[in-house]
């Protein structure tokens, strides 16, 4: 039984990352209908937010110690962080230990400012361009972006842990008295993908700017002709999807320590939860997003496993191709979005 | 730069105010296709002017032109409304400088309601009239407001065009085809809308197949052929000049 | 033979994945190789020529000829690494390819150079198939394998662990993954720990809490991650995570085994793997003549200390290089024969021998812990202990290695 | 001739020319020269160049014809592999009936896959072929390993049956792939002055296959199937309404190219005896799909250009080191030389995605019809400097 | 005898009745027109003959065979042909090929996988087309991309390529909307010398009563979903049940 809510936990948890990755991509692919490949390279670049600004916290000067040596046998070079000489060992040592949740703060500007470039720059001449173009540009930024990242970082995963305070485990089922034990930081990356979708959700419900974009998607001219800029708010759309992609690229990187292709190994799977939750549909994404994480979880347990074997590689994929035959636009998906 | 051109090589200067929109030497392409060939034309405030042709001739090209849509390109002239210069402006800056367009394919929004498509229009100032009025105009939209615009019928697709650009406050009002798919006792309201509207002060460019019907309501015309104009002055002279229609506009 | 050197020079070709997730681990390998030509053709300060027991190489090339290199990127996928092979001996002439960093390319790689008739002196390959029933004439290795990491650890695992331990295996499903799980299970079994059950995860899986989560409740007390790479930098970190450290299970301390190790990983998964036991090839920390001499030119000329990918790598080309010397010929044929049964000292890793039977090396293995307090970046292991050579050492035509055959040497047109 | 007009039949001879030529086209730098690099003739890589090509002909006439996006054709062109492998293993050396197979086999998937997903269009289409070839990746990466070989791939072992040919050959190796008694690995070189040329075997063949699989792309495009597809692509709605049922004229369109790509599978493994489950990955299906809208969707010869462009940087510029770089440039003072090589070395070698990706952008921004729309307007260019009346007016849809 | 027998059809959107006990019979070889206000089920009404909706109750006969649950395919190669009010036309094709796809579809008839064939070696295909462009007074244009005709242009195409199918119903909805003046007067002639001459039926909506009146020989007006009154021309004017709810006072 316990077994059953752990894995219900681990699939709103893988949920919530498919589900915010999901929210962002739907907003540009959805909504504007542009199919961004480079999607996956802002998620990524997000989780690098949070890398560098551990790495600028960490900034260091190195003092020598004469009693210890080096590998090659020279006196050891010590470094101490300028923010621990800065603010003193303890606080300095909090600044750089908090290093991932001031990310976000950091993040939120460099990843609007980010989609705002790559939509002046580069999306808005493919709007009217066919999907295919979009794909072999965007493909091509997504690779650009991943090599500039990893000729600055290297290929191989970075550590970027939470702060301590956040790096437990927390027992969630003393309430009902069971032992349900799960780590603090998945139970924070949960309240906080809730948080960002409710945001975007309550933005394009309670305001216009939604039914805009949505109209300026179906035809530009048109709503043009009504006097609105619509590329204004292209590429304010653009920077909320980069932004949201970022975040949730911040708030993964405890979970796993980050690297270069993450972008690429979500991208995929994000493509499909978008379209199984129906073009053009905000709900839908979240939807699916939690729904193929929580079967994700079930498929990977054992009975399922000796059930069918190789369920676990395959399942979403498997659920993908049901739900498509079953319902011809995904879950929620609108009318008439791409569908050809 | 808010210096009127001068309008002395413009065609046939039939009125002798000042004219409201100008169009002076306008040249547009579809890529490498010539379609609008060098227009002069001027329409004067609170007039209705009709602009006729065959199929093809290059009306909705001309209208389009005017309403800055990008396509076709202009590539040589000058739009003036009111003072402002349009050619330099993108559409949506036109819209604002108070030009209203309803395309010939209606271009109603897919995937917005009735309502939506209104507001839609009533998003970016000026507005104009409210979408209760216009509900009042076209009961049929106020029946209708909560189906998607799309799935409405030929004709009430037509009105849901009209009553968009009406929803906005416009200075000059172009319709592409209005009367298009439209039963007869529609068009008749239609028309006495315009009338309405026309004597509390708007301009109009109508583009109309139905030349006799837009004749008696417009008071100058202009005929196009083949990208360039052929005709302009009153509509009373054109409806006289039996050569002018039969080669023109077949009636 | 295939690519017979006619000119002043003689062309090795280095096969290392530059692109793709284990880039970086290739960007060592590549160093080490560069490293390696550096001293054959006589520069730099010689490194582990000077330690090395034979003493045929002297400096000045490969019989004479002045050693070059051309270098292909294998993306870590057996298609590329074909490819990229093919092009070094076909347009290059490479009479040797040598790099890798996974076992299914050493597998497809060793197939393409025994086919073309060229020497493969194998990179970084784990699987116990390399030098079992995938095993070839023309290929060589000098990584350790699966079997030889279960071997070296078990023993330690015993002292630190005791003999009653209920072992919980998550597996990366394929090939190498199995082969190790096969291997450190009955290592582990030997020892009288019992195996509670085995869970094999998908290659593409990137959060493996759904892995972890029943682990906490099957009762047992040891997980042994059979990953590597990626897949082990993110099932160490979730399963830190998930408190398995923490947790004390049939009053115990939960305990947590990785029985491939290698120093970038251990970078990649941080503060997680303080106190975490696995195995390693070859450890910069070494104090033996051989390390050191590497560790200091490497260290010298690239201002770190190398990883065992990069020591692998050297060593193969110094060994290749040192074969062709002693056998007077480039044939591939000629330098299989000098490699078989070599029995040589001052690599690292003490005295080792490369076996006729199956081309596997044999020679000490390592046990490691990831270290409480390391002093610098690359101060993240240490070695626990050296397992001697004859503790690892198994038959050639032992069960797991079984299948396969070498075949005979192909020395190409 | 051939049935083709005059435009079509000096493409076809063209294509032929270059491919015969290949060698020689490909090879244009001495071998002792720095650009040397360059040289592309090289068999393995000729052989890649006319694989991919054919892939990406068949990918065409699916996607360039019907506009039907499948993200899934790796999968075709991983069992056509496999297919061989095995036929390979249990029959005999001989490619004929390896290929044979491999076709077939590839048609049978994608008649299954294609009868399936067609019923969706759009992205959903899309993502159902997605959906399929990934899991035929996972399944062949490790369940299916029996029938495989898992993540190391389907090799040819020294105890395979091989009934009607040999299963090692008398010095105790693998017999070698031929085609009745040709060998394909057999390469004839040929020196001139500082040039070597290479002309191989299993090259000629996969070239003759191409020629033939270019001329049948051909002839379908220009077909009244062709423009049934074409049709399907711009209205479906009226297609229906004239009294066609679409779905046999897309699905044999899929099965059409999922048996080119099954031919490309069996060819390649026919070079090279080995199939590995990562052909069918989503990263390999797109790659045909970016090898198709680089050279220019829609366009007869574009795939070709996409596919070889690609290939060529995979294989060619991967291969520059900062050796390589360091002897171009030794020429300039050392302080210049060490500048530049530190300049674009970011972008050769294990750099060399970037580049890649840049000339995506670069293509895709300035030839919105890709690499053939490069071609056309050099060709309009030149023609244009010879007479002033450069203006074209006809549409050309399909070059 | 009647070809086309609508018995009691009733289709609903939602909360409207588009349609409500819907009786008609067309009888072989006559043109008969449906009228009605905007919105009053005209274009639904057709869209249940074509297979694009399902009625919800209700039969439809097609020369005896019932065309319910059949594909719009399939009901197209039973004989039905249908005009639509926006064109539906192959836009990336040229005109001359969008004339070949139903003449090959003509006489292929069902899926035929003709993919070694030229196409410029099927002359009859292509003679047929060119002969139907001549007759559509479209033979300059052939060469030109659908997608880049006048709206004129994209109807008159439509039509042709229904009538190159030979169907024996042909259904058009608002065929000459858009359509200048001389254009409606060669299609009303054209559609005339059809009807004379061919084995056709013709149903055809139309808010433009001077097509109207110059071709049928019957009319049903549908008002709010239900057939209002059904009678010949000449008692359709005079109705003034139908001037009033329809026609207006241009009548
Ligand atoms: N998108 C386009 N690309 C190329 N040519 C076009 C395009 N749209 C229209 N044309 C051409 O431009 C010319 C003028 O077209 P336009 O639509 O302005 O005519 P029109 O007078 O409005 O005709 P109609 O009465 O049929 O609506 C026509 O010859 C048409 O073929
Ligand atoms: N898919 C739909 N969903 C909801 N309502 C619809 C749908 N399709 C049509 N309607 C409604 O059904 C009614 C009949 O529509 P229809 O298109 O048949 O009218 P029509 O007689 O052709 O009018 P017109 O002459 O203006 O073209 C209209 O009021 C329309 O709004
Ligand atoms: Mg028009
Ligand atoms: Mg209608």
């Amino acid at each position: 039984m316990d077994a059953f809510l752990l894995q219900i936990l681990n699939g709103l948890d893988k949920g919530s990352a498919y589900a915010l990755i999901a929210l962002g991509l739907t907003l540009i692919f959805g909504t504007l209908g542009v199919v961004n490949f480079a999607h996956g390279a802002l998620f990524m670049i997000g989780a690098f937010c949070a890398v560098t600004l551990q790495k600028i916290f960490s900034l260091s000067y190195e003092t020598v110690d004469p009693d210890k040596t080096d590998f090659l046998g020279n006196p050891l070079k010590v470094k101490t962080p300028y923010v621990e000489s800065w603010f003193g060992p303890e606080f300095g040592g909090a600044i750089i230990d908090w290093s991932v949740p001031l990310a976000i703060l950091f993040a939120i500007p460099i990843m609007v400012a980010v989609g705002f470039i790559m939509e002046r720059g580069l999306i808005k001449h493919f709007y009217k361009r066919p999907h295919a173009d979009q794909i072999l540009v965007t493909f091509g930024l997504a690779i650009v972006l991943q090599e500039v990242i990893k000729y600055f970082y290297g290929a191989n995963p970075i550590p970027t842990p939470a702060p301590d305070a956040l790096n437990g485990v927390a027992n969630l089922g003393a309430v009902i008295g069971m032992d349900l034990i799960y780590p603090v930081w998945r139970i924070v990356y949960f309240c906080f993908a809730c948080l960002i979708i409710g945001g975007v959700f309550a933005f394009l419900q309670f305001t216009t700017f939604g039914m805009v974009v949505r109209a300026g998607m179906a035809d530009r001219e048109t709503v043009g002709l009504l006097g609105i800029n619509i590329d204004r708010r292209f590429t304010i759309m653009f920077g909320i999807a980069a932004a949201v992609a970022g975040l949730a690229g911040v708030m993964y990187t405890p979970i796993n320590s980050p690297n270069y292709h993450m972008g690429m190994d979500f991208l995929v799977l994000s493509f499909v939860v978008v379209v199984v939750g129906g073009m053009g549909s905000l709900p839908g994404a979240v939807l699916a997003g939690f729904l193929l994480g929580i079967l994700e979880s079930f498929a990977s347990m054992e009975w399922a496993i000796n059930l069918i074997p190789g369920i676990n590689q395959i399942i979403i994929y498997l659920v993908a191709i049901i739900i498509l035959l079953v319902r011809p636009r995904g879950l929620m998906g609108r009318k008439g979005v791409m569908e050809d | 730069m808010n210096v009127k051109p001068d309008f002395s090589k413009g065609a046939n200067q039939a009125a002798t105010a000042p004219a409201f929109l100008s169009i002076w030497d306008v040249h547009a392409y579809y890529g490498e296709s010539y379609i609008v060939q060098g227009i002069n034309f001027n329409v004067h405030e609170g007039e209705i002017l009709a602009l006729l042709g065959r199929n093809g001739a290059g009306k909705t090209s001309t209208l389009r032109s005017i309403a800055r849509t990008g396509s076709p390109m202009v590539t040589r002239g000058e739009i003036w409304l009111d003072h402002q210069p349009l050619h330099l402006m993108a559409s949506h800056e036109a819209a604002a400088a108070g030009l209203g367009l309803v395309p010939e394919d209606r271009r109603i929004i897919a995937g917005l309601t009735v309502e939506e498509n209104l507001q839609l229009a009533q998003i970016a100032p000026p507005i104009g009239w409210s979408i209760e009025r216009l509900y009042e105009l076209f009961p049929r939209l106020g029946e209708r407001r909560k189906q998607e615009g799309v799935t409405l019928s030929g004709g009430e697709q037509q009105m849901l065009a009209i009553a968009r650009a009406l929803a906005r406050d416009i200075k000059v009002l172009l319709l592409d085809e209005p009367y298009e798919g439209l039963a007869p006792v529609i068009v008749d309201e239609i028309e006495k809308t315009l009338i309405h509207i026309k004597e509390q002060g708007m301009t109009t460019v109508i583009v109309e197949q139905n030349a006799v019907r837009a004749l008696q309501l417009a008071d100058r015309a202009v005929i196009l052929d083949t990208g360039g104009i052929v005709f302009d002055g009153t509509a009373a002279e054109v409806l006289e000049n039996e050569e002018l229609r039969s080669e023109y506009l077949a009636i | 033979f295939t690519n017979d050197p006619t000119g002043g020079s003689v062309t090795l070709g280095f096969n290392v994945p530059q692109t793709g997730p284990y880039a970086d681990e290739g960007a060592d390998e590549l160093r080490a190789y560069q490293l390696a030509v550096e001293h054959l053709n006589g520069e730099g300060d010689g490194g582990m020529l000077n330690t090395f027991t034979s003493k045929a190489l002297e400096g000045s090339g490969i019989l004479g000829k002045k050693v070059e290199y051309v270098t292909g990127d294998t993306q870590t996928k057996s298609d590329a690494a074909r490819a990229s092979a093919k092009s070094m001996i076909e347009k290059d002439g490479a009479i040797m390819i040598t790099g890798g960093s996974s076992s299914g390319v050493a597998v497809a790689v060793q197939g393409l150079c025994q086919e073309a008739g060229v020497i493969f002196m194998a990179g970084l390959t784990h699987s116990n198939d390399t030098t079992g029933k995938d095993k070839k004439a023309n290929g060589f290795r000098h990584f350790f394998n699966a079997y030889m990491s279960g071997a070296a650890l078990a023993p330690v695992l015993k002292n630190l662990y005791g003999d009653d331990r209920k072992a919980y295996h998550l597996t990366a499903d394929y090939t190498w993954g199995w082969t190790q799980e096969e291997s450190i299970k009955a290592a582990t079994e030997a020892l009288g720990w019992e195996t509670v059950n085995t869970v094999k995860t998908p290659l593409a899986a990137t959060d493996f809490s759904s892995y972890i989560a029943p682990v906490l409740n099957s009762g047992a007390d040891v997980l042994v991650l059979n990953h590597y790479g990626g897949n082990m930098v993110n099932s160490l970190t979730n399963a830190v995570q998930f408190g398995l450290r923490e947790k004390e299970v049939n009053g115990k301390n939960f305990e947590i085994v990785v029985p491939l190790y290698s120093r970038l990983m251990a970078k990649g998964a941080g503060e997680n793997v303080k106190g975490i036991h696995g195995s390693t090839n070859w450890h910069w920390s070494l104090q033996d003549e051989g390390s050191k001499a590497f560790v200091r030119s490497f260290g010298t000329k690239y201002g770190f200390p190398p990883s065992q990918a990069a020591h692998t790598c050297y060593v193969q080309t110094l060994l290749y290089a040192d074969a062709v010397q002693r056998a007077g010929s480039f044939n591939p044929c000629a330098v299989a024969e000098a490699l078989e049964d070599f029995e040589f000292d001052g690599m690292g890793n003490g005295k080792t021998l490369y076996r006729g039977d199956d081309h596997q090396c044999f020679k000490d293995v390592l046990v490691v812990r990831g270290k409480e307090n390391p002093t610098s970046e690359f101060d993240l292991l240490e070695v626990v202990e050296v397992t001697p050579r004859a503790q690892v050492e198994y038959a050639a035509d032992h069960p797991m290695f079984a299948g396969g055959q070498l075949g005979s040497c192909n020395p190409g047109s | 001739m051939f049935g083709l007009d005059k435009r079509d039949t000096t493409l076809l001879l063209i294509v032929a020319c270059l491919a015969i030529f290949a060698p020689f086209i490909l090879n244009p730098f001495p071998t002792d020269s720095g650009l040397a690099q360059f040289n592309a003739g090289y068999p393995d890589l000729m052989q890649r160049f006319v694989i991919f090509g054919i892939f990406a002909i068949g990918f065409n006439i699916l996607f360039g014809l019907t506009g039907y996006l499948s993200f899934g054709h790796a999968a075709f062109l991983g069992v056509g592999s496999y297919s061989a492998v095995w036929m390979f293993k249990l029959l005999s050396m001989n490619v004929l009936p390896a290929i044979i197979l491999s076709v077939i086999i590839a048609g049978l998937f994608a008649l299954v896959i294609g009868y399936v997903s067609l019923r969706r269009s759009g992205i959903y289409f899309s993502i159902l072929t997605l959906a399929f070839a990934q899991m035929s990746f996972s399944l062949a990466y490790s369940v299916l390993t029996p029938i495989t070989n898992g993540e190391t791939g389907l090799q040819l072992t020294l105890d395979d049956p091989r009934v009607l040919g040999q299963t090692s050959t008398a010095d105790g190796s693998i017999p070698v792939t031929n085609f009745f008694g040709l060998e394909m690995r057999g390469t004839y070189e040929m020196a001139v002055g500082p040039w070597a040329f290479q002309f191989n075997m299993g090259y000629y063949l996969c070239a003759l296959v191409l020629i033939a699989a270019f001329y049948l792309s051909i002839r379908i495009f220009r077909s009244p199937f062709g423009m049934m597809l074409r049709a399907v692509k711009s209205n479906q709605q009226r297609m229906n309404y004239t009294g066609l049922n679409s779905k046999p004229y897309t699905l044999a369109a899929f099965v059409i190219s999922g048996m080119y790509a099954g031919l490309a599978g069996g060819l390649m493994a026919s070079m090279d005896p080995l199939a590995g489950a990562e052909r069918m990955q989503w990263t390999a299906s797109g790659e045909v799909v970016l090898m198709t809208i680089l050279g220019g969707a829609g366009t007869l010869i574009g795939p070709v250009l996409g596919a070889g462009f690609i290939k060529y940087f995979e294989n060619i510029f991967s291969k520059i080191n900062s050796n390589v770089l360091h002897s171009w440039f030794s020429f300039l003072p050392d302080g210049l030389e060490d500048f530049i090589v530190f300049i674009i070395y970011p972008f050769i070698g294990k750099g060399w995605h970037l580049t890649l990706g840049i000339l995506f952008m670069l293509v895709v921004i300035y030839l919105p019809g890709g690499l053939v729309e490069g071609g056309q307007r050099i060709g309009n260019w030149i023609r244009g400097r010879k007479k002033s009346d450069a203006r074209q007016n006809e549409t050309h849809p399909a070059e | 005898m009647s070809i086309l027998e609508v018995k009691n059809v009733g289709k609903r959107f939602g909360g409207l009745q588009a349609l409500s006990d819907v009786n008609l019979s067309v009888k072989e070889n006559s043109v008969h027109a449906i009228i009605g206000p905007n919105g009053a089920g005209k274009s639904t009404l057709l869209n249940c003959l074509v297979g694009k909706l399902i009625p919800d109750t209700g039969s439809v006969m097609f020369d005896g065979q019932s065309v319910l649950g059949r594909a719009p395919y399939e009901i197209n190669q039973m004989g039905i042909s249908r005009v639509f009010q926006t064109p539906e036309i192959f836009g990336d094709l040229t005109v001359l090929e969008n004339m070949m796809i139903p003449c090959l579809a003509k006489r292929d008839g069902a899926f035929e996988l003709n993919a070694i064939a030229s196409v410029m070696g099927q002359r009859d295909i292509i003679d047929k087309a060119e002969h139907m462009l001549v007759e559509m007074n479209m033979a300059d244009k052939r060469h030109m991309h659908a997608a880049s005709l006048s709206r004129g242009d994209k109807r008159r195409l439509e039509i042709g390529m229904c009538l190159s199918q030979e169907p024996r119903l042909l259904l058009l909805d608002e065929p000459t909307a858009g359509m200048a003046r001389a254009d409606t007067n060669n299609t009303i002639d054209l559609l005339k010398q059809i009807s004379d001459q061919r084995d056709i039926t013709i149903a055809i909506i139309e808010h433009d009563m001077h097509v109207v009146f110059s071709l049928a020989n019957r009319i049903t007006v549908l008002a709010q979903g239900t057939p209002l009154v059904e009678d010949n021309p000449e008692n359709i004017r005079g109705n003034p049940k139908v001037r009033e709810a329809y026609l207006g006072e241009t009548a």
